[in-house]
């Protein structure tokens, strides 16, 4: 089962990565309004590291909180930028709550979200309202949260989950930065959305598709 | 976008590979190249390294050697370095003293050095002072808001001489602390700059028209204006850092940055402008630097930074340096 | 055309007059600013005088100081000065060992220090060595084809080194004239140049098209060719002039220069190519230099330049120089 | 007589001025083909400081060959480029020329053009066929020559020395250039016309302009 996990979060990681590379320009456009035009470049690097580094191991070997482990490294390792330590920390938290829960329940997946958004939030020093890919994760989390609460089905809570992101990114477009690079711009941030904030959606979506799929047979 | 490259992956590799070849005489690669690293450390002298994004040289790599930095770890072009990149420098130049980073206040390259830190600290004493020479921006909110920007050479020479007279890292710490309220940059741009990964253009400026207020990454400023003569432009630089900096007493320090498109003429004729202007406000200007030492990569434009520095930090920077890109005393 | 100045007319001499208020260390005005002059002279050394067009700089007022120039003229942008300012020279730095004028190889720049030469001849000891270090054109004719560009700067470095240790006059008027088949440039431009009393570009390249072979006064080249990864770019260069280059014994200085408009991150992966062609053709390359030494206003490209020095020749190189471009030792 | 001959050479030089600025940014352009674009400045800049220093003197107390010994001066000093020491050179010779015969007779014009071409050719050690402004100068001095020889009339004469100059600087179009910027250029130097001979023509314009017109009372 925890084999099986370990693939379904590399599954996760690759379908993530496949996204990302398909809204690179996209992604380094948005940035080139508000920042210094990589955003794309950033996340796609990354990704592809994760991918490449989760290739290198047996995934019957070893357990999902170490495939999120091997994420955080990897990631850091090949970006650096404002991404690099901030996935990072996301998937270590990632990883420490999934050491507590190896299964990829409904819950666990909740954990996740909200593992990561608080390794965002700590290593960024952000909050809400920052023009940040924060207003988009806390969001996420928060929607998580409540559907764990309300014990929803795994599709509802993903449909909130990406709802709630969604709103969240498209909702710095009107805010006037505060982190980040686009900070410097102040009140001319406004108008444009958040690079970290759509890219955060693109990943919250691939999660979702993972996290919904019908487990394939292998 | 014509460019001197070969793709935009092996850019920043094969010009750092070519910086070290040139300059063998003070600089080596670290292993696995993860940094740029002086060739003859001193045992037991604190070891000064920064870093940050490629597509701002010489700094930071032409800053390492005697009198200023002991390693440089650079990014891909404008982002930060990893913090293994760092942690390996640190590894490499700390001889027992411990380290201090000089980071440029960028949320990202803040985060990777802290990172570091954290990596490295239970072998290594590290401390960390923040550049953030940049004029004060709309919303600075928390004190957070202003950027290293050329002005962190000047942070760099200054702990670098210091460091190589045998302060220790506490006293380094407090002095590189202390220095930021007295240094003061500003940056006008005449173009944007094409990022090669993208190949798009950061922003687009017209024939008439100048973005104030810019970095070093090729980020929009705080205002598109027309384009001005160079007095027009120049003396409201200088001005807005004259009222921004928050000292002004002690001898003054003139720089004048390229970022890297704008040739050596042009920014003497600016030195002109920006030095008649501070000495008509009854400054003393005492020491000058007009070249490219800050370059976002081969944008035209160009920012003024003034400090003011004591007796005892001018012969600091009179102090010898061997680097790639200063050089004097030796 | 945007560039920092006020009017075409005042740019010289504004940027000049910055040039030496930034680097009063070494030079100053001479009378009626007819040159910039080396602030203290050597009595008995004989003076090393160059000069040139404006648009060219740090070209030469960067080269003068300790163990280089002791004053350089400079004309309007890209005009030789004039025999009044050359003779100007010559009397405020001849200190009675005799002057050698470096003059870069155009008909203008030959002809006005030429007619210097005749107007001070009475009162001066007087030498003339020629700089020609560009790549064979196609019609050199009588050997009066090759242009002096970059590479320049090391016959004026030489020959100050020498005049330093106190080579008389005829000693140095020979050595000049042994250096010229040992040192080649060859240059490309990735755009061209708007000379600002014209503000018309000298010529305009479209966004797939380089010219290959230009000098430094935004002048076309041999030819016009398809822009092209830097590999293949500098390596043409690079291999045109070990070609033309008479006497490869010896130890290599490399020098890739920028033409203005390029920056440090571009010169130094330019230098790679052409080091790594260099070292696989066999020869050494032990000293170097990467910069924007002799520019060609705002222009993007760059130029690569071989010379072969005998080990004395090393010493005379590695010896120490104080000026505002060039510094070491000292 | 010599000192109304001195006053004829200051209006010549003044309509020469005149000439050269309303082509300068022609002969920038000429330059530019094949040349670094500078010639109509260096020109027009040279001509105006002949005229302004030939207005600080008394044109009734000087001799002809003083004002183009002053011409040659001011010249010099205002320039530089090829084209201060040529013309300096040039002016220098006409006033050597002009001792020997302050009257500006005929015969006087002729050798000015002769004396000039000569210092040219001196100083820039060219010939015909170089592609330089020798190729309007040495046909115009044939042509004056020729004339002389002739006995022709003043106007006769300087229609010749036109015609040659205006000749050869258009021939200056299929050469390659041999001497001056252009002839790094090689074959890339056909086609255009050389900057400096398009010059000559316009001087040789504005002298045949002063020499044949009627002397305006005064
Ligand atoms: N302190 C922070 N907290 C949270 N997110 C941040 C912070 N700083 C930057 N970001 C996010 O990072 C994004 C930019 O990432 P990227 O372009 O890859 O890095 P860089 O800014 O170093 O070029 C921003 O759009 C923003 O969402
Ligand atoms: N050696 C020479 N002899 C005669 N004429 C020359 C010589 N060299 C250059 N010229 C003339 O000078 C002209 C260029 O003058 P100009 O552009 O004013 O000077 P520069 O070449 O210094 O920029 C050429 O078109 C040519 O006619
Ligand atoms: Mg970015
Ligand atoms: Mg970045
Ligand atoms: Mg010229
Ligand atoms: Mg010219």
């Amino acid at each position: 089962m925890s084999a099986n996990a370990a693939r379904r979060l590399s599954r996760m990681f690759h379908r993530i990565s496949v996204a990302i590379s398909a809204e690179k320009d996209h992604l380094s456009d948005l940035d080139g309004a508000i920042g210094d035009a990589d955003h794309g470049i950033t996340m796609s690097l990354g990704f592809q590291a994760v991918n490449g580094e989760l290739a290198k191991h047996d995934l019957d070997e070893i357990l999902p909180s170490e495939v999120f482990s091997l994420a955080a490294s990897a990631f850091l390792d090949a970006v650096g930028a404002s991404t690099g330590p901030l996935y990072a920390t996301a998937f270590r938290k990632a990883a420490q709550a999934l050491k507590r829960d190896e299964t990829l329940s409904v819950a666990a997946q909740a954990a996740i979200v909200e593992a990561m958004t608080s390794g965002i939030r700590d290593r960024g020093k952000g909050q809400r309202g920052d023009k940040t890919m924060l207003d988009a994760w806390i969001p996420a989390t928060e929607a998580a949260a409540a559907a764990r609460d309300r014990q929803s089905s795994v599709s509802d809570m993903w449909d909130g989950i990406l709802e709630a992101a969604d709103a969240g990114a498209r909702s710095t477009r009107s805010m006037v930065a505060t982190r980040g690079r686009a900070a410097r711009l102040g009140e001319r941030s406004l108008g444009h959305i958040d690079p970290g904030a759509a890219s955060a959606v693109v990943i919250i979506k691939a999660m979702k598709e993972t996290f919904t799929e019908n487990e394939p047979a292998e | 976008m014509k460019k001197f490259m070969n793709t935009a992956e092996t850019m920043v590799a094969e010009s750092t590979e070519g910086f070290v070849r040139a300059h063998e005489e003070f600089v080596a690669f670290g292993i696995d190249r993860k940094c740029i690293r002086r060739r003859h450390l001193v045992p037991g002298k604190v070891a000064i390294i920064s870093g940050g994004g490629a597509g701002h040289e010489p700094m930071h790599i032409g800053f390492v050697g005697r009198g200023m930095l002991d390693a440089a770890c650079v990014g891909h072009i404008f982002t930060s370095p990893t913090p293994s990149q760092i942690v390996s420098a640190i590894e490499e130049t700390d001889t027992g003293a411990g380290c201090l980073l000089i980071v440029k206040n960028y949320d990202g390259d803040v985060m990777n050095f802290e990172m570091a830190a954290e990596m490295a600290a239970g072998r290594h004493r590290i401390e960390i002072v923040l550049a953030c020479d940049d004029i004060e921006t709309v919303r600075a909110g928390d004190g957070r808001g202003r950027r290293g920007v050329a002005g962190t050479l000047i942070t760099e020479r200054l702990l670098g001489a210091a460091a190589e007279q045998g302060a220790p890292l506490a006293a380094l710490k407090a002095f590189g602390d202390s220095l930021s309220p007295r240094i003061r940059s500003m940056g006008v741009a005449l173009t944007g700059v094409a990022v090669p990964h993208t190949q798009r253009t950061t922003f687009t400026l017209g024939s008439n028209e100048i973005e104030m207020g810019v970095g070093i990454h090729g980020e929009p400023g705080h205002s598109r204006e027309p384009f001005a003569n160079a007095d027009t432009i120049v003396r409201r630089l200088s001005e807005t850092i004259v009222n921004d900096i928050r000292q002004t007493t002690g001898t003054g320090l003139l720089l004048v940055n390229g970022l890297g498109g704008t040739p050596p003429a042009e920014l003497y004729l600016a030195y002109k402008i920006a030095r008649d202007f501070m000495v008509n406000h009854g400054l003393r200007i005492e020491r000058s630097l007009v070249g490219a030492y800050a370059t976002s990569l081969d944008m035209q434009g160009l920012s003024v930074t003034l400090a003011f520095l004591s007796e005892e930090e001018i012969s600091l920077w009179d102090s010898p340096v061997a680097t790639a890109a200063l050089r004097w005393g030796c």
